[in-house]
C-alpha cells in the first residue's frame, strides 16, 4: 500500500499558499478539520477562498481564520451567527457567495466523480439562477452548476489508515466525503490513525485513492453549537 | 383564538401519513415531531445526513457529532442510517423524501415562497430550503398569516427574494389552513377556533378562496 | 421506523408487469438478484427491459430469463459468453445496448440523485455519441447522458434491516447501492434480514430510504464464473 | 528475437512508478501485476470495485463475492477498499487512477484505440474499456505488432470501431516500445532484444519517427 501519513497539520499543510481554494468539512462545528484550521491560522496564509458549508463561530471553527483576516471569499449555503464575519462582509473586506446546500455538496460531488457539471432544480427562478444555464428536462426546469475546482480539501474523519482509508463518524460525516473526493490535493486528519488492515474493507467511506496526506490530530474540542437535552423523568 | 405555534404544529402534524419521510425545518416545523400521532410510523430526514432522527439526548449524554441540520444535539434511533451530504439531497431531489415542512417570510397566491433574505438585512444563507422547496413533491409551509406590522404575508406576488417557484402546496397560519390551488389562489380549507372567515379574508392579500361553509380546525392540545 | 419486509420473492416482484423495465445489480455472476430472478421465471414477465452490466451465463443469472424468453431489450455494458443470447440477438428477437460500463453506472446515480442527465467523456468520437449531445468543458467534449428510468430496481445486498437499510459484502455490492437508489420502485433480496438497531448507522451502504420491500431469500448459489487460485507452495 | 506475452508484460511493468494506482486490462495487462519490482508500491484497482486487488486466492478459499472486473477470484490485501460502480468510475473519470494498462486490436499514429468491436462478429461489449481510455492520463496498450494474417495493427488510421480518440500516451508490443507523439506519429524508443529498426518499420503502417541509435529493451525474464 502506498504511505500517505505525515507528521502533524503544520507539514500537512506545508504549501497551501495565499490566494488558493480550499474545501473545508464539517456541519457547523460538526466535524471539521480543526487542527488544520490552527495549523492555518500558524502559517498565515491570506487571500483565501473558503468553499464550507457554514463559516464557524467568532471563536472557533473558520471563524478563526476570519478574525485573522486570512479569507477573502467565503463559499457557503449559511453563515450563521458571527459577528466578525458580519463586520467584514459589510465593510467589504469578505466576499460572500451564498449557494444552496445541495448545490455547494453536489458541486463538490461532480468534481470528485469527474463530471464539470450537474442539473439541479435547486434556485430555479431565484437570485440564485442569475447568469446560470437554464435547461428543461421532461417538463422541469434544471440549472447547470459547474464543479467545484478546489486547490486542497481538508477533511475530518474519525479514523484512517495509512494508505488514506477514511471512516467518519455519525453526522460529523456530512461533507466530509465529498469534498475529499473533490481536492486536487486531499489532507486529512484523523481523531485515531491505524495500520493497514485494521479497517473493514467494505465499511471505508472514502478510499484512500482520493487521500494525499493524512495524520492523526490531537486536541479536539468538538464544540457543540447547540446544546439541546431532554429532561429527565423520574 | 389564533393559534400558538405549538397549535400550527399541531394541526400540521395531522397531514402526515404512515411511511412517510420527513423533513422538517427549524421552527415551527420542528416542533411538529412532538405531535405525531401514535400508530403513525414517520422517519424524519436530517439533511445534514441523517435518517431516524430521535430526540434530544438527556443532559450529558449531548454527543458532538451527533446533531441535526439546526445544529441540535440530537439521538439515533434504531433503524438510522448515516450519509453524506451528497447522498443527502440526492433522495431530497430524487423525491424519496414524502413530505417537507418549513417557515416562510411570504407565500404567493401560486405557490412561491420567500424564506431567506431580506435586502438591507444581514443574509444568512439559505441552507438547504432551495433544494427542499425546488425538489419535493408535497410542501407544507408553517407561519405567520401576518407580521408584526399587521401586513399579509399571503400575497398576490411575494416581494422578498425568492427561495422558490410554485411549490408550496399548503399552509397553516395561526388563522387558518389553506391549499393552494394549482391554477393560483388560497383555497381556504379550515379556520382555527373561533376565528371567522372575515377576519381571514382580511389578513389575506393574496386571492382568497372561500367555497361553501369552512369547518373549525379540531385543535386538542392547549398551547 | 417503516417496516419494508415481504415474505418472499414472489411477493416482492408481484406487480412487475409484460414491457416494464428492470434494474438487476450485481457484476457477471456476482452479487445478482438470484432469488427474484428465479420468481420473475415463476411468473413468466416477457418483453421486459433489463439494465445490467451483464446478461448471466447460458444457466445462470439473466441468462435463465434469456432462456425463456421473457426479456426484449439488455442494456449491459458486456454481455459474456452466452450461446442463447448470441442465437436470439442474431435472430433478431432481443435488442442490446451495450454502452461503457461507467455510463451505465453513472446513468443509474442521475437517476437516485435526481440529475436528469450527466456528462462523461466516455464514448466521445466513438458510435457510443451517436446521436447524443456533445458538450466542450475546459477544452475537453463530453456527452451528455440521460438518466435511467426504470420502473424497478432489483438489488441483493448481504444484510438488511426491517427499515430497509442494506449493507452490501465486498466486491458483490458494484451497481447494487446505484440501482438501488434509482428504481421507481427498489427491491432488496438479503442474505440474512435483521431487525433494526441490529446495523450500525455509520455502515449501511444503502439507507433504508431507498428500498421499498425487502426480503431473506434462500439457497443462494452464488456460482463462481472464473475460479481462479494460486497454488500452494509447500 | 519477438518478446513472450510474459516478456510484454515485464516490459510495461517497468513503466509503473512508486506510488501509483493502476488499472489492469484483461489479457497481457492482468500478467504485468506478476512484474512489478521490489520496492515499488502500487495499489492495482479493478473498476467493478476494488481497490489493493491481492493475488488468487489459494485453493478451497475463493470466495464468490470477491472477483476482479475479469471475473476471476481474487483476494483483498491489508489496507484494501470496496466500493460501488459509480464510485469506481467517479475515481477513474477524476483521475486519480495513474496509469491504464489495456490491450488493443488497432491503434493509429494519433492515439486513436480500437478494441470493442469487429464489425460482423458477436459483439461481447466494451465493459469499462471506453471510459478508462476517455478519462486516464496515462495509458499504455498491450498489442501485437501485427495480427495473425501478418497485417500492422499500428495504422494511420483505425479501421475498426473506435473504443476513444487520441487517448493511447505509449504502446509495448512484441517487437518495439513506442511513444504516441501529440503531433501524430509512432516514436520508435526501444527494440525487441535481435529485432532490427527495419523489421518494426515493416511492421508498422501507421507513421514511423526513428531518431538516433534506437536501444534494445532490457528484458529478464525468459518468457
Amino acid at each position: 500500500m502506498i504511505n500517505k501519513v505525515v507528521t502533524d497539520a503544520d507539514e500537512a499543510i506545508r504549501d497551501i499558499e495565499d490566494g488558493m481554494t480550499l474545501m473545508l468539512g464539517g456541519f457547523g462545528l460538526c466535524g471539521i478539520p480543526e487542527n488544520c484550521i490552527k495549523a492555518l491560522i500558524r502559517k498565515g496564509t491570506k487571500d483565501l477562498t473558503c468553499i464550507s458549508n457554514n463559516a464557524g463561530v467568532d471563536d472557533f471553527g473558520i471563524g478563526l481564520m476570519l478574525q485573522q483576516k486570512q479569507v477573502r471569499k467565503m463559499i457557503s449555503s449559511y453563515v450563521g451567527e458571527n459577528a466578525e464575519f458580519e463586520r467584514q462582509l459589510l465593510s467589504g473586506e469578505l466576499e460572500v457567495e451564498l449557494i444552496p446546500q445541495g448545490t455547494l455538496a453536489t458541486r463538490c460531488m461532480a468534481a470528485g466523480y469527474g463530471m464539470p457539471a450537474i442539473f439541479t432544480p435547486a434556485g430555479v427562478g431565484t437570485e440564485v439562477a442569475e447568469g446560470k444555464e437554464v435547461r428543461n428536462f421532461n417538463g422541469k426546469d434544471y440549472l447547470m452548476e459547474m464543479a467545484f475546482d478546489a486547490d486542497f480539501a481538508i477533511v475530518k474523519a474519525w479514523k484512517g489508515d495509512t494508505a488514506g482509508n477514511l471512516i467518519y463518524r455519525s453526522t460529523a460525516r456530512n461533507f466530509n466525503p465529498v469534498m475529499a473526493m473533490a481536492g486536487k490535493v486531499t489532507i486529512a486528519e484523523v481523531e485515531e490513525l491505524v495500520a493497514v488492515g485494521e479497517l473493514d474493507p467494505d465499511s471505508i467511506h472514502t478510499p484512500g485513492i482520493f487521500v494525499h496526506r493524512v495524520f492523526q490530530g490531537n486536541n479536539y474540542e468538538k464544540r457543540i453549537e447547540q446544546r439541546t437535552v431532554t429532561e429527565r423523568r423520574l | 383564538m389564533a393559534l400558538s405555534k405549538e397549535q400550527i404544529a399541531q394541526r400540521i402534524s395531522r397531514e402526515i401519513r404512515d411511511g412517510y419521510y420527513v423533513n422538517l425545518g427549524i421552527g415551527i416545523p420542528t416542533l411538529v415531531a412532538n405531535y405525531i400521532p401514535q400508530g403513525i410510523n414517520v422517519v424524519l430526514q436530517s439533511e445534514n445526513g441523517l435518517l431516524g432522527m430521535g430526540p434530544f439526548p438527556y443532559e450529558g449524554e449531548e454527543d458532538p457529532d451527533l446533531i441535526n441540520a439546526g445544529k441540535q444535539t440530537i439521538t439515533t434511533l434504531p433503524g438510522s442510517a448515516i450519509f453524506d451530504s451528497a447522498l443527502s439531497f440526492g433522495m431530497i431531489r430524487s423525491q424519496k423524501v414524502n413530505l417537507t415542512i418549513l417557515g416562510a417570510m411570504e407565500v404567493s397566491e401560486n405557490g412561491d415562497i420567500a424564506n431567506w433574505k431580506i435586502p438591507g438585512k444581514m443574509v444568512k444563507g439559505m441552507g438547504g430550503a432551495m433544494d427542499l422547496v425546488a425538489s419535493a413533491k408535497n410542501i407544507i409551509v408553517a407561519m405567520q398569516h401576518v407580521n408584526k406590522a399587521g401586513e399579509s404575508k399571503l400575497l398576490p406576488e411575494c416581494t422578498l427574494p425568492l427561495t422558490g417557484v410554485k411549490c408550496v402546496k399548503k399552509i397553516v397560519t395561526e388563522l387558518a389552513v389553506l391549499e393552494v390551488l394549482p391554477a393560483g389562489g388560497f383555497k381556504l380549507l379550515e379556520r382555527a377556533p373561533g376565528v371567522s372567515v372575515e377576519e381571514i379574508k382580511n389578513a389575506t392579500a393574496g386571492k382568497l378562496i372561500v367555497e361553501g361553509e369552512i369547518p373549525e380546525m379540531v385543535i386538542t392540545s392547549v398551547g
